[in-house]
């Protein structure tokens, strides 16, 4: 029970469509046990961030849930919360520190499922690659990941990467030029599209309905609304969905429980996670879910989206009946 | 007496702690001009800025043709058929002499556009009375001399019929040609019944150009003579000791 | 430049400075065609780089007049955000409601609550400057965040997709006017210039002033022509993709036929520029409200005493740049189909850079619309260029900051040897 | 204000806009104290705020110098970013293969390179604007996009941590001096302060200049003697959380003593804030170079027929902001124990507002050091504080900047009516 | 014939299209003041910005005691202790009377640090002997009149022991009575071994302060002559005309 109970939340940046959702699923788990909720908001800087966990522990919290922007820059903030005594759970990100209690989608898992999805349906041809920003450390998670699935299909020559590039800010429009320009210089011989969010799908997608190529498989994220409407309309093929809802539940109720006394190690559902970096920290890493069109019905049935906003402009989809 | 063409009333203004201007009066008929004398820094410009609209007064009135008006900006000055030639010259240096010439009031066809051809045309015609050695119409005013600027200033205040046209040390930069020049368009304009007011520090000319000369010191008002009256010993007196030692035996 | 050369060109009275960017703009082009082995220089790649211009073009038209007057605008990047934002709102969630899905007045009303909007920000922004003597800097910084803001409170972070397809056509590939309507456009334009060229001349002799040689008028007016019948020439040269074709055949019951083919023509986003180049270079040179922007700019307190309201002309500036910030966005989130928060970040970098690599002076004063269309043509060119060769991004950014400080650097060499200041 | 303070305030010849910007900051800091509910003004936030503050407000006193002069720099938040990417590089992977680990040449040394490399960079961006004539808005958006670039090549975006334990006692919580050199430091700015007064009086007395009343004198030198001992007192409240005092015992093998407590005292960082401050005021008032800098920022042209070389003038004014930069960039990397690409994004926005919060004029020649470093922490007050009572981060940024136009334009306000312009 | 203290031979200049000064030679010797005169645009300023360094000449030498000296900037004027006092003042608006007298060449304490009491009390020690009425020390002089401003530069330009002096219309702004002032310090000046260039267009004063006068007309040199030697009219004949009438006769 966490009455009178405060859980701190440093957020990284509200940029992202999704982080919102994040919040209110936090906000819930807290309020049935009883804790109130203070945040703050880095806007993309590790250098605010530290300020905002400082704040918030003078301001008392009990617990605090951190979404690092740089998980190698969030030193002088564990080290702040430890000496006020704060349990802290690496929210998102991973923090590669043993006082973090880890809780995540797996971001290279991610990128994993992202080739997957495209790779299945264009198991050969050429492939772009729309990655991140380069100044996200995610983004090249992300690429990591989507290079393990591929790594063989390259190798057999199956598949070869005709155009690669990073978007800065993960901006839309940027990913929109980029793709351009590659689908020019490659003279339309694009057969597949990694991109890493679902943003930039957007941008991507409206590159290639200009050349009449929407419906090549396009990958994204985040299970942002435009995109699971276009995975309905089926000009993108996947959005890996990270079920933000679970994941703010989750963090809330393992906050309170910290907060409480319980140790990292006794957390229901806790493993052990050994970081890439050779650290072992105690975690809870959920499964995201690649949305598919097969596979609607799952955010449909989860309320994530209203029926109207997926099937707008859909015909012969079941799902959308 | 018939009304003043223009009357400025108990005119005062200050910056921060210094009066730059206490409590003067001064007025001008038509076809009449006005001298303002004084030492440096005492007043004369920022008397006539006021009535320029440049700078606001703090009290005091303005009367046109007896009527009582207000003057908040060089707008309403101009609306006023007020032209001034100010003493730091104020035009365009980037834009050429017919641009500036025209400033505020271009020529345009029907359509509503500029007519830079005609006004090129007008201002070559305009400036062959003040400085016939002046040629350089398609530069910008920047590259001109002290002299040059100070013909396009003059030009632009007297082409547009104005009523009333203050001239602040107009030919302090002309040669002596372009100094005769200015002198006889003076008398031109007060014949076709301008007001003018007229500073500068040449004694000499003032008392050949003007009907009137006031003379102001540290702000005030020393005094107003007609020219017949006095000799430039006396106005020389007055800018210098700040009263009329003829006024002051009798 | 060989003598004789620079002898035509003196004669012809043409703007070595016009000269030199697009010898400029010819260059990186060469460099890159060659780098990209042969498609840079393609119809399709120049139609594409004026699609990606279109939005920068427009904004920097007005940029012009902002730094002519020695101000600054930061805030259109944000603006043009929170107006795409907005515009996205109205168009998908409030008049589908009033009019049904699929009514041409959605576009229209779109469009309209767009430019007053974009109006009338900037012209609040103009009366702060203005009428408060708040530096332009300063209000346009705080606009910058403002707005911003703004245009994430609108939808709290989530993208507004799709848009109108009518709205979309007005950004891109989708709409454009075909073959037919564009060869009778460049016939018109080409008519217009001769006329222009005549009645100047008729003009000039009716005032004494000297002409040029007859020859040379008629070199110039075919020059003119020339330019732009090939550029019509390119634009009409980009095929329609065969699958865009197949399916609009299919979608009407229709069998392709087979070997058909057609071209795209001007898109509207591209005539919008045009339009807006025209209208603005009008402006700047033969209304008095482009005079007193100039003469503010050389002398602001002289421009005031000459009885120019300088307060309300800023707020006139202001206003315009907002005006052409809502075209700017109609285009922007047009061409992208959907309206994100963070649309046109860093944009106010894009537009200023192209003003200035375009000639427009920071001192205030000068500046010409063509240049900073061109100058958004050869920034453009050089981003997308090098993304096609496959220079990653944070390299990119490192160029694009040479690049501008050496083409200013250029440009006052050039000034310095003209004798312009 | 009533009329006997007023007086009071003439007297003691207060500068009225320091007292205003005092004002300012503690209202807001008082509507903070409220709305958290008591913890806004506590030692520990206060001291938390000096060391949020420290980096931006050593970069505010060299743009001062910058703006004065009539120029801008945007490129401090990359310059920033490279040399703290460079510096962490330096210390991480290079020099304790050199010295070996913990060194104290390891933090010298980087330091070293980190100043060297601030003004080296600092100072070709200056010669580029005072040499080559470019404008500094050029220069520095170039350099904006240059050294981001830069920043992320260095590392390929990776982030360069941990770094060296001494290194990252200049940032902060880590690097304090204690309660009992703190007051020494008091003790001594005390002594210097009345030191000051008697020599200015002795010397205005010797030139038959006006002074004030005796009581004046004291009564000033007792608030400033006062100001400090508070700063002093505040800083030696904030005493360090009993766990790290347990393992600072443990890791020695001793046990604790009941009830034993430490306070922190003054951070390095601020001290290096105090001390940057105090020599550049000297520098502004009391140096030829800082008067040429504010005759340079009056009339440039005026300046240079006065026989100022403005030209190598401009250079060392980047090459200043430059060091002070790099000074910025230890701080930041310091406190935050890492060197990532983004360190620094945004400051030279933050930086600016900071010192046009703190009255200095874009138009030139205006501007005080102290009034930047108020800007600085206004600025922080206000972030940190809205943070503290949850308001959302784009209504932040939104009421930031209506803060900074909004206090811009007091500042014209007051100007307007003390008449300086 | 001795070494003139300075002498500019065969100087030209042009800007764009326009030859401002065309093979001009001029000199001047210890003690003597030499008129430079013409009408408007004639080439007077630009000729002595070549002298003070603020424009760089196309072709022709410069002598300073018979030894060829570059002047590449206003500090190498300053270097061989030449000082100008502009037709456009150099002042920076935003510093007081004193930090501008003194700018470039502030009084330092021993520790390097400048000393603005004691550079405030020799200002107001200098100014007394050119304006009496001065008294605004401590306000920044953007807030002066025209004739306070000019009052300042000249102050500037003698305190510091030229040895040659350019004034360009140095009473152009200046009240009657400062006028005289100016007058009297040219000649103290000149006893003092100075040697002086003065522009003007006032010739009653020139032929009163001058010892020689240079007249100029469309950039080129119409010629010198004695003032002893010729009359006002002859000048004015020069200046209008381009030549000297009495030299054509004779
Ligand atoms: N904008 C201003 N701010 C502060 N003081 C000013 C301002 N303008 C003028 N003054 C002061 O007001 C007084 C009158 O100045 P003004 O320019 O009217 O003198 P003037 O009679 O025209 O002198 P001059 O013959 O030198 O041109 C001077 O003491 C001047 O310093
Ligand atoms: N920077 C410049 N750029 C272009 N032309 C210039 C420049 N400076 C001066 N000129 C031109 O050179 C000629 C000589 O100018 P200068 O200022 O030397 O004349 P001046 O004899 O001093 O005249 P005044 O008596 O009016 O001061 C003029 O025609 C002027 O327009
Ligand atoms: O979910 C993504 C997040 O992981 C990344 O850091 O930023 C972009 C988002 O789309
Ligand atoms: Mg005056
Ligand atoms: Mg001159």
């Amino acid at each position: 029970d966490g009455h009178g109970m405060t859980v701190g939340v440093s957020w990284s940046d509200f940029q992202e469509e999704r982080w919102k959702t994040d919040e209110a699923a936090i906000l819930g788990a807290l309020e049935a046990a009883g804790a109130s909720y203070l945040s703050a908001d880095a806007q993309s800087s590790a250098t605010k961030q530290l300020a905002d966990v400082e704040s918030l522990i003078t301001q008392g919290v009990d617990a605090l849930i951190i979404l690092a922007q740089d998980g190698s820059a969030i030193g002088p903030a564990l080290d702040a919360a430890e000496a006020a005594g704060i349990p802290v759970i690496g929210y998102d990100r991973l923090i590669e520190d043993p006082r973090a209690f880890y809780l995540t989608f797996d971001n290279v898992e991610v990128g994993r499922m992202q080739a997957a999805a495209v790779l299945e349906l264009a198991p050969e041809g050429n492939y772009v690659m729309i990655k991140g920003s380069p100044t996200d450390p995610n983004s090249d998670f992300l690429r990591g990941g989507q290079q393990e699935i591929l790594q063989a299909a390259i190798d057999s020559g199956a598949i070869t990467i005709v155009g690669e590039t990073y978007t800065d800010g993960w901006q839309p429009a940027n990913a929109q030029r980029n793709m351009e320009q590659i689908l020019t210089q490659n003279n339309n011989e694009v057969d597949a599209v990694v991109a890493s969010n679902d943003g930039m799908a957007g941008g991507v997608v409206a590159a290639l309905a200009a050349q009449g190529m929407d419906g090549i498989p396009v990958s994204g994220q985040d299970g942002d609304h435009a995109a699971l409407n276009r995975v309905a309309l089926g000009t993108q093929t996947v959005s890996v969905w990270k079920d933000s809802r679970e994941l703010g539940r989750n963090a809330g109720e393992i906050a309170v429980a910290l907060a409480s006394g319980t140790a990292m190690s006794d957390i229901e559902g806790s493993a052990t996670f050994t970081s890439p970096g050779g650290v072992d920290v105690n975690s809870m890493l959920l499964a995201p879910q690649p949305i598919t069109q097969d596979r609607l019905n799952l955010v449909l049935d989860a309320g994530w989206i209203a029926k109207d906003v997926l099937c707008q402009g859909v015909t012969g989809l079941a799902v959308c009946e | 007496m018939t009304t003043p063409l223009l009357e400025m009333r108990n005119i005062s203004i200050h910056f921060g702690g210094i009066k730059a201007v206490d409590d003067v009066s001064i007025d001008v008929m038509p076809g009449e001009v006005v001298g303002l004398l004084g030492h440096n820094g005492a007043g004369k410009s920022t008397l006539i800025k006021i009535l320029s609209g440049a700078y606001k007064k703090d009290s005091g009135e303005i009367y046109v043709d007896g009527k009582k008006v207000e003057i908040n900006s060089p707008r309403d000055a101009r609306d006023l058929n007020i032209e001034t030639i100010y003493q730091t010259l104020a035009l365009s240096d980037n834009l050429d002499a017919a641009s500036n010439l025209f400033l505020g009031r271009e020529i345009v066809t029907r359509f509503g556009l500029v007519d830079d051809t005609a006004m090129e045309a007008e201002s070559r015609k305009i400036m062959a009375r003040l400085n016939p050695n002046f040629q350089r119409f398609s530069e910008p005013v920047r590259s001109l001399s002290g002299g040059q600027r100070q013909s396009v200033a003059i030009a632009r205040a007297v082409y547009f019929n104005a009523r009333i046209l203050i001239m602040d040390e107009p030919t302090a930069a002309l040669g002596v040609h372009e100094t005769a020049m200015v002198a006889d368009l003076i008398k031109e304009l007060k014949a076709q019944g301008l007001g003018i007011f007229l500073i500068s520090h040449d004694t000499r000319e003032m008392m050949e150009l003007c009907d009137r000369v006031s003379v102001m010191k540290n702000g005030q008002l020393v005094g107003t003579e007609r020219v017949e009256d006095v000799t430039e010993d006396d106005i020389l007196s007055m800018i210098i000791l700040g009263k009329n030692p003829k006024r002051e035996m009798a | 430049m060989s003598n004789g050369l620079g002898n035509i060109i003196k004669t012809l009275q043409l703007d070595t400075r016009l000269l030199g960017m697009i010898g400029a703009f010819v260059l990186i082009a060469l460099v890159f065609h060659i780098a990209t082995g042969g498609t840079f220089l393609t119809p399709r790649n120049l139609f594409t780089l004026t699609l990606q211009t279109a939005s920068v073009a427009v904004m920097a038209t007005g940029m012009v007049f902002v730094i002519v007057t020695r101000n600054i605008d930061l805030s259109i990047g944000s603006l043009l955000g929170i107006i795409g934002m907005l515009m996205g709102v109205v168009q998908v969630q409030v008049l589908p409601e009033i009019f049904g899905f699929g009514s041409p007045m959605i576009w229209i009303i779109t469009v309209a609550i767009g430019l007053a909007l974009g109006a009338a920000i900037g012209g609040f922004q103009g009366w702060l400057i203005g009428y408060l003597a708040i530096p332009s800097f300063i209000v346009t910084l705080g606009g910058l965040l403002i707005w911003r803001g703004g245009a994430w409170w609108v939808s709290r972070g989530t993208t507004i997709s799709p848009l109108d397809p009518s709205f979309v056509m007005l950004g891109g590939a989708t709409g454009t006017i075909g073959v037919t309507a564009s060869w009778i456009l460049a016939l018109v334009g080409s008519a217009l210039t001769i006329y222009g060229l005549a009645n100047n001349r008729r003009k000039y002799i009716s005032h004494d002033f000297a002409v040029k040689p007859l020859w040379a008028e008629y070199l110039l007016g075919a020059i003119l022509v020339g330019a732009i019948c090939g550029i019509t020439a390119i634009m009409n040269a980009y095929m329609v993709p065969t699958r865009i074709l197949e399916r609009r055949f299919a979608a009407e019951g229709l069998e392709m036929p087979e070997g058909y083919t057609e071209a795209y023509g001007f898109p509207i986003s591209v005539l919008i520029v045009l339009a807006v180049a025209i209208a603005m270079t009008v402006i700047a040179r033969k209304t008095r409200f482009g005079r007193y922007v100039f003469a503010m700019g050389g002398n602001p307190d002289a421009a005031e005493l000459s009885g120019i309201n300088t307060r309300l002309l800023t707020v006139k500036v202001f206003a315009l740049m907002g005006a052409l910030t809502a075209i700017a966005a109609v285009i922007a989130s047009a061409r992208l189909g959907s309206a994100g928060s963070s649309l046109g970040e860093l944009d106010e970098l894009r537009v200023i850079a192209a003003a200035v690599i375009g000639g427009t002076a920071l001192a205030g004063g000068v500046g010409t619309i063509y240049g900073a269309i061109l100058g958004a043509f050869i920034m453009q060119a050089l981003v997308s260029g090098m993304g096609m060769v496959g220079v990653d991004s944070p390299l990119q950014n490192m160029i694009v900051g040479g690049v501008l400080i050496v083409a200013v650097w250029v440009d006052i060499l050039y000034r310095r040897k003209t004798g312009d200041a």
